[in-house]
């Protein structure tokens, strides 16, 4: 018989591709073994551990002062709010009595923290569907976050400006006057960001129904922070469990229902929008007082479990301290968000394509040194 | 006839006058093909530089300025870094083809050069068939990206060369219409006949709304047949790393992104050609002056070349899916009511003529 | 849900079979009407296979027997009035002699959280039922339980090391886990 | 005809899009924020509280506030701080004080975390703002940050 197309045996099979660790999307060290037929992906396979430090066997030898400035290095973009979980998590084991200026302060700088991280994730979030622009315009409105917060702390992204009991240095005369400064700036640079990618075609195609979760995978998945509000979990623990002065200022929760990689993108915009709220709520109102309690040079947690959440710009962060009364924490485990995200990337992705894989990634806004600690 | 333009004929009478007439030709085919790489390098570099100062504005920054007056020799330097860089590759690649795609890639942009009629006297080669022959050189380029992903042995170069097979296979189809639009008015693909039909106004101005039409098409399909963003599924960095050329490095790699460069340009002057009157001037104010066509070519092509790098930085990149979406439902059907509304203008005589 | 209810509920799950007249059989689990029924003759909590304690955490802390994790773990989540939906940690952890894990719930629907904590004595081959079948979250948490404490979860799709190299010796998170080089030692 | 509106709407979208890269582009020459470092070295002020090095300040007299409690050496996370002591008569009372005799700084190690100055009782250590750390030779960032000769200020007691 002649050997035709028809008879031809021609065979197609999926084949395995690394993506990472050294790739422009994977915002990191992150490696995702892929396997792809042609351009669907398959399966999706993390392998994660290249910048592991394990600072939870670190946290087993330090002391609870030391601990904090550990957590600057998880989630570097929400350090200040890492910070502040771990302060928690101590002051509340030592009941201590935190002056309400201390909170007050605490709650400003984490949402403007959180401003900061999403305003890098927008400026991402742009360049990852092609737009390079958008990475630029994000980091200069950061850029003036990144000066109140040296101005204050001394540092730009690992801040340490939590010790338990409250906070390390008062803030800086300076620091209201900048803060509106940068509130009256941002509300302009906003609709802006909508004018330039959010209403762009090319990008609502590329995002609409896209790596959809949906709310009850998103549960069980763990998934939190935006990217599960927007399958309609309503996951915020600023509103559930609200810690420093969170249960004093008046914001909603921003939610969708959509599930897809579009939703999660206008969620965290809406989030930008209820941040800048919250701050504009408190920046007025900063009570008098002290920036700090006294605490034991040696501070040394009664014996027992303790536990605390915080929502970080990625989700929920859990500290989980045991302690057996000694000086240092006899485990400490951080839950981190980016871990839990990141687990939901396989069912997210499986079915799309490479560029939609991306995309997702990009809506996860993942930190590799939060999933690997 | 100018004095500045005549030298050109005088050197060619001095040719053909000191030597028997084959080996004259011959001479003067390699001059001609000497200055025209020259301007082929020099133009690429320049349109790198001009990219990436346009960037650079666009993106709040300030661009190269350091190397040379306001950073004018910034990528000179920057090519001299890559011809004495290392050429790496892959132990299992196939050599040959390897080492052959990059000259496929820029012999083919070299080769569309030169029928571009840069004024009156300045055109290398005027052949008959002109916008035939620019439509079917400028997507040879796609066979040398093709074979540089397959023969990388590299799965991302892989799917950058097969991305970029779909992509051109698709967007030939919109370039050719949108310029055989254009040729109902002319009735030539002769680009110097092309060009005297225009003296009674541009075509883009004479073929009035269809014509706009066919030149928003032919600058979509334009972009995407350079590979650009937001057409860059080729490259797609955020997706494939560098594509196509993830495996190239040094001069081959140069010669890969110099031949971006110079398409872009070409398809830019194709648009002058075909649409704006080539090196006509507007409203015939420079007419007595025939060498400044030279300025108003290059000054016409550089605006569009500056619109797809604004289109560039603007865009996001398209999905693979949607890149033949927009062209099989969207480019193409309209692209062929375009030309049947182009016939019936010219048909009815509606075109508007100064 | 209170602690006091939780605990309640929870408790007369897995009753003693040593202590109880009336055994419950676990096999009744899978029926929510019959627990409902228990919750409402309010009877005194039986002394239990779980041991419960408020002692030192602010969550209500249960400690499980390995053979009844899974089966505990199924009813928390399925069980319409605690449905625990949200696993929020998973730790390994190394108690000294024991090697154990613990699962932090909450339930999204009725807000109330809990600990369940599961310690085996077994410090060569430690292991767990794993619940990933449960909550999908739970799938990366035991492999990095895995991966630091070498604590087995069987059934699990995919258990292999999830951070360190799979040549790694050793768990590091282990308290008698020793590496001169790399460690620092204050 | 939601085939042409998709259309329309798709290209104004992106002429929006453009509209809003094309005001930076016409703005560019003021709306540059593009640092050119060593260019701007004259003007480049750290705040305050910048956290650049660790620095021991001395006065006119070559005397620093460090008693040598070593706090900070406790205090630090990652052993960036040790501080050489021995015991000198103190020439007021005559009794035998503690004093350093060097005070050696890390500023590899160092992971700016400010607990070491959050801890001295004396003020002694303090922030520099100092950014430009980077030299050829690993051994170049061990310092010692007591003056040679130096001593403790009279009447700093911890």
């Amino acid at each position: 018989m002649q050997p035709t197309i028809a008879n031809t045996n021609f065979k197609t099979e999926p084949y395995q591709i690394n993506m990472g660790p050294q790739h422009p999307a994977t915002h990191g060290v992150l490696n995702l073994l892929l396997t792809i037929d042609g351009e669907i992906i398959k399966k999706v396979e993390p392998d994660l551990g290249y910048i592991h430090r394990s600072i939870e066997k670190m946290c087993e030898r330090d002391s609870y002062q030391q601990i904090v400035h550990l957590t600057d290095r998880m989630d570097y973009l929400s350090s200040n709010i890492n910070n502040e979980a771990v302060c928690l998590a101590v002051e509340n084991a030592l009941q201590l009595e935190i002056p309400e200026r201390v909170k007050v302060i605490r709650t400003i700088i984490g949402e403007l923290t959180r401003i900061s991280s999403h305003c890098l994730w927008w400026g991402v979030m742009g360049m990852d569907v092609g737009a390079l622009t958008t990475y630029f315009y994000g980091f200069r409105d950061r850029e003036m976050l990144n000066d109140i917060f040296e101005e204050t702390c001394g540092a730009r992204l690992t801040m340490n400006y939590n010790v338990p009991g409250g906070l390390m240095l008062d803030i800086h005369p300076n620091f209201v006057k900048r803060v509106k400064k940068f509130v009256a700036h941002f509300k302009t640079k906003i609709p802006e960001y909508d004018r330039l990618l959010t209403d762009n075609v090319i990008f609502q195609k590329r995002t609409k129904g896209v790596g959809i979760l949906s709310k009850e995978d998103a549960i069980s998945f763990g998934v939190t922070g935006p990217v599960g509000r927007a399958s309609g979990y309503s996951c915020d623990v600023r509103k559930y469990h609200p810690y420093s002065a969170l249960d004093k200022v008046t914001f909603k929760e921003c939610l969708k229902t959509e599930g897809d990689t579009f939703a999660r993108y206008q969620v965290r915009i809406m989030e930008l929008w209820e941040s800048l709220s919250i701050v504009e709520q408190l920046i007025d109102n900063i009570p008098e007082g002290e920036h700090r309690v006294a605490t034991n040079a040696v501070i040394k947690l009664p014996k027992g479990e303790y536990y605390q959440k915080v929502e970080t710009a990625r989700g929920e962060l859990g500290v989980y301290i045991i302690s057996t009364g000694t000086k240092n924490p006899y485990r400490l485990k951080f839950r981190s968000p980016g871990f839990s995200n990141l687990s939901a990337l396989n069912h997210m992705a499986v079915g799309g394509k490479i560029g939609d894989l991306v995309a997702t990634m990009a809506t996860l806004d993942l930190v590799i040194p939060d999933i690997d600690r | 006839m100018n004095k500045s333009l005549s030298i050109l004929t005088n050197i060619h009478d001095w040719l053909f006058s000191i030597m028997p007439e084959g080996v004259a030709s011959i001479v003067e085919m390699v001059l001609i093909g000497v200055a025209y790489l020259g301007f082929f390098a020099i133009a690429g570099l320049f349109l790198v530089l001009l990219e990436r100062r346009v960037a650079a504005w666009f993106q709040l920054r300030i661009g190269p300025n350091r190397v040379g007056y306001l950073g004018l020799l910034q990528t000179m330097a920057d090519a001299l870094k890559l011809v004495s860089k290392e050429l790496t590759g892959t132990i299992k690649a196939d050599k040959f083809l390897y080492n052959l795609a990059p000259y496929f890639v820029i012999v083919s942009s070299l080769m569309a050069l030169a029928v571009f009629p840069f004024t009156k006297e300045i055109q290398a080669f005027d052949i008959n068939i002109g916008v035939f022959f620019l439509i079917a050189i400028s997507s040879i380029g796609v066979i040398g990206i093709l074979i540089g992903g397959w023969a990388s042995n590299n799965k991302f170069a892989l799917i950058g060369a097969m991305r970029s097979g779909v992509q051109t296979i698709s967007y030939e189809l919109s370039i050719g219409l949108s310029l055989l639009t254009m040729i109902l008015i002319t009735g030539s693909l002769q680009l110097s006949e092309i060009v005297e039909v225009q003296k009674s106004g541009w075509l883009i101005v004479q073929g009035h709304v269809p014509a706009i039409i066919a030149f928003m098409i032919y600058m979509i399909a334009g972009t995407a047949e350079t590979n650009r963003a937001p057409f860059d599924m080729v490259e797609a960095e955020s997706e494939l790393g560098a594509g196509f050329h993830t495996e190239y490095s040094g001069m081959k790699f140069a010669y890969f992104f110099l031949a971006e460069f110079i398409n872009m340009f070409i398809i830019a002057a194709i648009a002058t050609t075909i649409f704006f009157g080539a090196w006509l001037s507007p409203f015939g104010i420079t007419e007595s002056i025939p060498w400044l066509g030279v300025f108003w070519f290059m000054g016409k092509a550089l605006i569009l070349v500056f619109l797809m790098m604004w289109f560039r930085w603007t865009f996001p990149r398209l999905r693979v899916d949607q890149l033949l979406t927009l062209e099989w439902k969207y480019l193409l059907p309209i692209n062929l009511v375009n030309i049947l509304i182009m016939a019936l203008i010219v048909w009815l005589n509606l075109t508007i003529k100064f | 849900m209170t602690n006091e209810a939780l605990q309640q509920l929870i408790g007369s799950w897995f009753p003693n079979p040593e202590v109880d007249e009336i055994p419950q059989i676990i096999e009744n689990l899978e029926t929510s009407e019959v627990l409902e029924e228990n919750v409402e003759s309010s009877k005194p909590i039986n002394p239990s296979l779980l041991e419960f304690t408020e002692e030192g955490s602010q969550f209500l802390s249960i400690l499980v027997q390995p053979e009844h994790l899974y089966a505990l773990m199924n009813q928390l989540k399925l069980n319409k009035q605690t449905h625990f939906d949200y696993l929020f940690c998973l730790s390994g952890v190394d108690w000294g002699e024991e090697l154990g894990v613990v699962y932090h719930l909450e339930s999204t629907t009725h807000r109330h959280s809990i600990v369940v904590n599961v310690k085996t004595k077994n410090r060569e081959n430690p292991n767990f039922d794993s619940i990933c079948d449960i909550w999908r979250t739970a799938e990366f948490h035991e492999r990095e339980a895995f991966d630091f404490f070498g604590i087995k979860f069987n059934n699990h799709p995919n258990l292999k090391r999830l951070f360190l190299t799979e040549d790694w010796e050793g768990f590091p998170l282990r308290k008698d886990y020793v590496d001169e080089i790399n460690m620092v030692i204050k | 005809m939601s085939y042409f509106s998709d259309i329309y709407k798709g290209i104004k979208t992106l002429l929006t899009g453009m509209s809003v890269t094309g005001k930076y582009f016409l703005n560019s020459r003021k709306g540059a924020i593009t640092q050119q470092y060593p260019d701007n070295r004259a003007t480049l002020k750290m705040f305050d509280r910048f956290r650049g090095e660790v620095i021991m300040p001395h006065d006119e007299n070559n005397e620093h506030a460090c008693t040598g409690c070593q706090k900070c050496e406790i205090a630090c996370p990652n052993g960036t701080i040790e501080i050489i002591w021995d015991r000198g008569i103190d020439e007021d009372t005559g009794k035998k004080k503690k004093k350093i005799d060097q005070f050696v700084y890390h500023l590899s190690m160092c992971t700016m975390c400010a607990l070491c100055i959050d801890v001295c009782p004396t003020d002694a250590i303090i922030w520099g703002q100092n950014f430009e750390n980077s030299v050829y030779d690993r051994t170049k960032l061990t310092r010692v940050l007591n003056e040679p000769g130096s001593k403790v200020r009279a009447g700093i007691e911890d």
